[in-house]
């Protein structure tokens, strides 16, 4: 199963949200990375809808 | 699999790596620019009518047709230039670029770059300096004497002496001053300093005096920028043939007149999508401030549209100072631009990003999906006319061309039954 | 990303404001950048310091109005100018700081109200009893020498820079007792420039010493050309044979200026108020490392000389 | 010992980090003298004199800083010194130069080679699209989120478990991966317990339990509120068990959870019956029977549950835990010297907690004895709805609910929720506060300093009035946590708390003092 490959492989985390979360990985010298999460087309519905429909393709 | 964006995506991208724009020779502006004529001015940007104007294009254009000999006086030639005896065309729409105003008219000496790889060509006029230049809408007889001097003594001589050289290939000099600190947009010390380099023993070899060549020399060794009116016309035939892209997603022009910032979008052919172009918070000289600077203006973002200038900030330190912040600032610009882009350029490497290529081909999908915009790095021209650059700072172009250009895509692609 | 950065200064020192007014374009770059202060230096070497809010303004200084923690954007030795706007602009950061609104700070003791003899030994008692009572890094300790004066031993001292300046020291303080400007000038070679910190240890408390000279009421009575020369004296030992900014400091104290705080506890001291006292040392014993302590020694110590040539007089 | 000096030219550091930074250096091994400072020429003179001089200081002006070491070159080098220098020097600086932030977790996975986990923190709309995501490029997944639909919780749990990924939460608060603590969680020990739990602060209690029993936890799996529940039937808490089972530093597995929904419950059971390692079960006030059938141990409390996979995990008797550390002397002598203190009219409880499942333990035991108002009632007419206007009668709130937490952090990140209660609901007739205190990355910095505070001002509002007050707390915390258990404790202490090793403990206390009360 994967998750016995994760735990013994070391820790590699993506944050996305909360920045303190990231920091906490930080000072405890986890790799980590934090995304700058957006919502698609920053929330704009209208976009979004439109980009959806490119990717039906 | 791929569908059949991606598919064009490809072909787009393929036309920009395999470029290859080489300065091949110098002419005149209405002997050489498709459709160029005696009373058609051109200007950066977008379209943008008379009355749209803003003050330094609006100054630009005055002093180009006095400088044309279309009129004496600068009364007479605004009276002219609202009159509709003049036509006003966008660079872009006759090959062309022109950084900040732009202004072309049919006698101006221009150089003639081809791109060896589809054979179109670009052009574009010499760099005139800095200072109380037409290009900021000056327009007073300094300027006008300038641009006689220009014409009369540093053409000749520069036309002359490339014959002597022959073509000089523009990639490799981008890419060779990329690696020397340049961006080849805000900052072309080293790209004006390799074409001295290249052209010096071509100039010394022609027939002019003595006198004049020592004066051509002394203004290439004082003008940084002189290298800006190649790197921008080089971007420009790199570009053209992404154009015809069907179904590409590809940007392939990004310019602003002074009014409004435009973009095309290689699918949907010439259609410009514009929205007011932004008023730049940047870092203004002393003396100067937001309220001093004109609206964006410029045709010299196609270089960010090829993948350089702003994009490749990361290999010019020495801007970022000036445009944005710290080195840590600039690889983060750039960083943040592969998240827009297709690919990474095969010919211009950045070192202190440990040689990846910039980032290369906006696709307008991404910029809509990621909110972030394309990175611009640009001088700030005074809205007054004649007054010059007050400032620089990173510009970005409006979200709202992207949307409209988006919806444009989907709708084009819906008239065509190609979508659900 | 960055874009333009605006800083405004909420307060001006009066002599900063001066010196700016008189100047038409001027150049700096920044000296040293800490992190509630930043220093700028001018072609002439004056510095001109800026500081976060919570922090106390300082002669030729200004406050910005930034909270802490605050990231200053400058790098030492990025270039500063001024042009004559009331504006500081700093290019290599895109950032500008607007002086129009800053208020106005004197940065001397307005209206010095003395004392009662009775109050002001109170008070020195009292500040003397919160700097032995404070761990200091720096020469702070050596107030124990004040009541023990004939009879003082490097065994007492808790600190390696206390044993090395102990007895010259105590060598100035005897001099300054008999107002012999004289051989205390001499002495003053032998501390300026001395101990821990940015602002080293002795320089803290030769401010104090100047500071107290400046606002001593009885200035006028004998010698005062000797006094006058020592003073002097000080000052161009320290441009010679300390930093910068130390050199500053003892400049700016000559002159009877000094930050907010250090001169709230000199009023207070001279006032003979001990409330007040016990505030104001209070923080200025959480300035810098050592140089609060310092600089509240030097006035313990020129105080209870002051009153020993009161009581001679 | 060996002599060595460095100067850098026109360096300025301020007073304290010159300090700060000798400090540090001189507590290199083998470094005898340290001294940094500014050039001047008697700094000079005092390095000459305790010999620390050498040819570098020469030429130095007062604007140089200098750094002059005498060290025992068997165990250090100047080279150490320097870096521990510039290390020191360099510490604010990194920490401010921003890492590269990318946009999307396309983009992040290029950016963090091998990573394996995905933390999810995001407004719950658009977090199953982005967990979903995840899941399809091999992640585990940690979903902090609440606000998902169970629709969503099913289709991804279900393509987790056909992956074979952790996909915990949502509103899932605490897991430790790998000894890493994520969102809310302890720095613990690593062992041999793996713990899996459906409750946040249920889980942090059991895990600082065995903390402090000396042991460790090998994997700490969350799997968020609902995961018992009918339509999710349990898919984490299974893989979880898989999972643990499977995983050879694993000894003993700990199962956490309200009690499941009863279809669930028979299957989880049955997994624990073929699971080949001692599983101990707390379903917080569930069905012994069953789980003793299962071939599993029941608890009786949260603390108990990690006495018992300690002593599972030991070989040592099993046997339930439902008394004190301290003697029952001591115990005597701390309730008799609280009721002492107490008038007459003080006979209420005020409980202020802000761990959910903390809250239930201690419902589910005052509330056999006691008719406790609160939040999350026992019986609809225990609502704290049925007190309203006046706050006289028992009361237990779990602070972290909802309902007090609109529009402000949960009361673990932000103490100001409690401290209000502490004001508008600690009157007159209360004879004893109960309260928890939960450290661990997440939590609020001090945590204990803001109940100490409360406490205080309560205090002194009492003191008005001829009165005291009596106050229990637990520390759900580790030695290791930033926090600081130990300091936390102190302050608890020093504003009179009586602090009880558990939350079960002090629930024990706060009941045999509401005996006494009530009396």
């Amino acid at each position: 199963m994967k998750v016995n490959e994760l735990f013994k492989s070391e820790l590699k985390v993506i944050n996305m949200g909360l920045e303190s979360f990231y920091q906490d990985m930080k000072s405890q010298d986890v790799s980590a990375i934090h995304v700058n999460w957006k919502p698609a087309a920053g929330g704009n519905e209208k976009m979004a809808a439109l980009l959806a429909r490119m990717k039906s393709i | 699999m791929a569908n059949f964006i991606d598919q064009a995506n490809k072909e787009a991208l393929k036309l920009m790596q395999d470029a290859q724009p080489t300065l091949i020779g110098m002419g005149i502006a209405k002997d050489t620019l498709p459709g160029m004529r005696d009373n058609l001015i051109l200007h950066a940007g977008p379209p943008v009518k008379w009355e749209d104007m803003s003050g330094p294009l609006r100054g630009a254009v005055v002093g180009g047709i006095i400088y044309q000999g279309l009129a004496e006086t600068v009364d007479e030639a605004k009276e002219l230039a609202a009159s509709g005896k003049i036509d006003f065309d966008s660079c872009h729409h006759h090959s062309a670029v022109g950084p900040m105003a732009g202004v072309v008219t049919a006698k101006m000496p221009v150089f003639i770059v081809k791109n060896m790889d589809q054979g179109n060509y670009a052009y574009c006029t010499m760099n005139e300096g800095l200072g109380e230049v037409l290009r900021f809408g000056a327009y007073g007889e300094n300027v006008i004497k300038h641009l006689n001097w220009m014409e009369k003594t540093l053409y000749p001589i520069l036309k002359e002496a490339l014959e002597i050289h022959g073509p000089i290939d523009i990639k490799s000099m981008n890419a060779q001053a990329l690696q020397m600190g340049d961006e080849v947009h805000n900052r072309n010390k080293a790209g004006t300093s390799l074409f001295i380099r290249e052209i010096a023993s071509s100039i010394v070899k022609t027939n002019a005096s003595e006198e004049d060549k020592v004066k051509v020399f002394d203004f290439l060794n004082s003008n940084d920028h002189f290298y800006l009116n190649l790197s921008m016309p080089g971007a420009k035939c790199t570009m053209d043939p992404v154009g015809k892209v069907k179904y590409s997603t590809v940007v392939y022009t990004m310019a602003r007149n002074g009014t409004e910032f435009g973009i095309r979008v290689a699918g949907l052919g010439d259609r410009w999508f514009t929205a007011p172009a932004e008023i730049i918070d940047g870092l203004y000289f002393p003396g100067y401030s937001m309220e001093d600077a004109n609206r964006d203006i410029g045709d010299s973002c196609i270089t960010e549209t090829s993948g350089i200038g702003g994009f490749a900030m990361a290999s010019a330190p020495a801007i970022v100072q000036f445009v944005g912040g710290t080195p840590a600032d600039a690889v983060q610009y750039t960083t943040s631009m592969y998240e827009i882009t297709l690919e990474e350029s095969v010919a211009y490497k950045m070192p202190n990003m440990n040689f990846r290529g910039t980032p290369t081909g906006i696709d307008i999908r991404k910029v809509i999906e990621t909110q972030i915009r394309p990175v611009i790095n640009t001088g700030i021209a005074s809205k007054h006319a004649g007054v010059g650059q007050v400032g620089a700072g990173v510009v970005r172009p409006p979200m709202k061309c992207f949307e409209d250009a988006l919806q444009a895509f989907v709708e084009m692609l819906d008239n065509e039954g190609l979508l659900d | 990303m960055k874009t333009i950065r605006t800083l405004k200064a909420s307060r001006i020192a009066e002599d900063l404001h001066s010196y700016l007014v008189e100047k038409r374009y001027l150049k700096m770059r920044v000296h040293s950048v800490f992190q509630t202060s930043v220093n700028l230096v001018t072609p002439e070497d004056d510095l001109i310091t800026m500081v976060t809010a919570s922090r106390d303004i300082m002669p030729m200084g200004l406050t910005l109005d930034v909270g802490e923690p605050f990231e200053w954007p400058f790098l030492v030795d990025d270039s500063v100018e001024y042009t004559g706007f009331p504006m500081l602009t700093v290019p290599s950061c895109q950032c500008r700081i607007e002086l129009q609104d800053a208020k106005r700070w004197t940065p001397y003791l307005q209206n010095v109200k003395y004392g009662s003899a009775k109050a002001r030994l109170q008070a020195l008692k009292q500040l003397k009893t919160i700097v032995a009572k404070h761990d200091s890094l720096g020469i702070a300790s050596l107030v124990s020498v004040l009541d023990t004066w004939e009879d003082v031993s490097v065994a007492d001292c808790d600190n390696v820079y206390c044993r090395f300046i102990l007895h010259d020291m105590v060598l100035f303080l005897r001099a300054v007792k008999r107002q012999d400007w004289h051989t205390a000038g001499r002495q003053v070679m032998m501390l300026i420039g001395f101990g821990p910190g940015l602002t080293p240890s002795c320089d803290d408390f030769m401010s104090a010493v100047l500071l107290s000279l400046y606002y001593d009421e009885n200035v006028g009575s004998t010698q005062q050309k000797e006094r006058s020369a020592f003073i002097e004296h000080v000052v161009s030992a320290a441009k010679k044979q300390t930093t910068l900014v130390s050199a500053s400091m003892i400049q700016h104290a000559a002159e009877g200026k000094a930050s907010g705080l250090y001169l709230s506890v000199l009023g207070a001291l001279l006032g003979g108020d001990t409330n007040a006292l016990v505030d104001a040392a209070t923080s200025a014993l959480q300035f810098g490392a050592s140089s609060g302590s310092d600089f509240l020694f030097g006035l313990c110590a020129m105080q209870q000389l002051m009153e020993t040539w009161r009581n001679s007089n | 010992m060996n002599v060595n000096s460095m100067v850098r030219k026109n360096a300025y550091y301020d007073s304290v980090t010159l300090m700060i930074i000798s400090r540090e250096l001189k507590k290199i091994e083998g470094v005898d003298e340290v001294l940094v400072g500014m050039g001047t020429d008697l700094n000079v003179d005092l390095v000459e004199k305790l010999s620390l001089a050498t040819p570098e200081l020469e030429g130095i002006t007062p604007n140089d800083l200098f750094i002059a070491a005498k060290y025992d070159e068997s165990k250090c080098t100047m080279e150490q010194i320097i870096q521990a220098f510039d290390e020191q020097i360099n510490a604010k600086q990194d920490a401010s130069a921003g890492d590269y932030q990318p946009p999307t977790l396309s983009s992040a996975v290029e950016h963090l080679k091998g990573a394996n986990l995905v933390q999810i923190s995001i407004p719950g709309r658009y977090a199953a699209r982005e967990a979903e995501d995840a899941l399809d490029k091999g992640l585990n997944v940690m979903l902090f989120s609440d606000n998902v639909s169970v629709e969503d919780e099913l289709k991804l749990k279900k393509k987790a478990v056909e992956k074979g990924l952790l996909m915990m939460g949502p509103d899932c608060g605490t897991a430790i991966i790998n000894g890493v603590p994520l969102c809310f969680a302890n720095v613990l020990s690593r062992g041999a317990i793996g713990v899996v739990g459906a409750s946040g602060t249920g889980t942090q209690e059991v895990t600082v339990c065995i903390d402090k029993l000396g042991e460790g936890v090998s994997q700490v799996i969350g799997t968020g509120g609902r995961d018992l529940s009918e339509r999710i039937g349990g898919l984490m808490m299974s893989l979880g068990i898989d999972a643990l089972e499977n995983d050879p530093e694993t000894k003993v597995i700990v199962l956490i959870s309200k009690p499941p929904a009863p279809s669930v419950e028979k299957k989880i059971l049955n997994k624990v019956r073929e699971c080949k390692k001692p599983v101990v079960v707390d379903f917080i006030g569930g069905d012994a029977e069953a789980i003793l059938e299962a071939g599993a141990i029941p608890c009786v409390s949260l603390e108990d549950a990690a006495r018992k996979a300690v002593a599972a995990l030991r070989g040592e008797e099993i046997a339930d835990f439902e008394g004190f550390d301290a003697t029952e002397e001591d115990i005597e002598a701390i309730v008799e010297k609280a009721v002492a203190s107490l008038k007459p009219d003080q006979k209420n409880l005020r409980g202020l907690y802000t761990g959910g499942t903390l809250t239930d333990e201690a419902m589910k035991f005052l509330g056999e004895n006691y008719k406790i108002y609160s939040n999350i009632p026992m019986t609809p007419d225990m609502a704290i709805e049925a007190l309203e206007g006046e706050v006289k009668g028992h009361i237990c709130l779990d602070l972290g609910e909802d309902e007090f937490t609109r529009g402000r952090p949960h009361p673990m990140i932000d103490p100001l929720t409690r401290s209000e209660f502490f004001e508008s609901h600690v009157d007159g007739t209360t004879a004893v506060v109960l309260l928890d205190c939960v450290l661990g990355y997440g939590s609020n910095a001090d945590p204990a300093g803001a109940v100490a505070e409360s406490v205080n001002s309560a205090r002194a509002k009492f003191a008005g009035e001829g009165k005291e007050l009596v106050v229990v707390a637990s520390v759900c915390g580790t030695d290791k946590d930033p926090q600081d258990l130990e300091k936390s404790v102190n302050e608890l202490k020093e504003a009179g708390v009586i602090v009880m090793p558990s939350n079960m403990q002090a629930v024990r206390l706060v009941d045999r003092i509401l005996a006494r009360v009530s009396e």
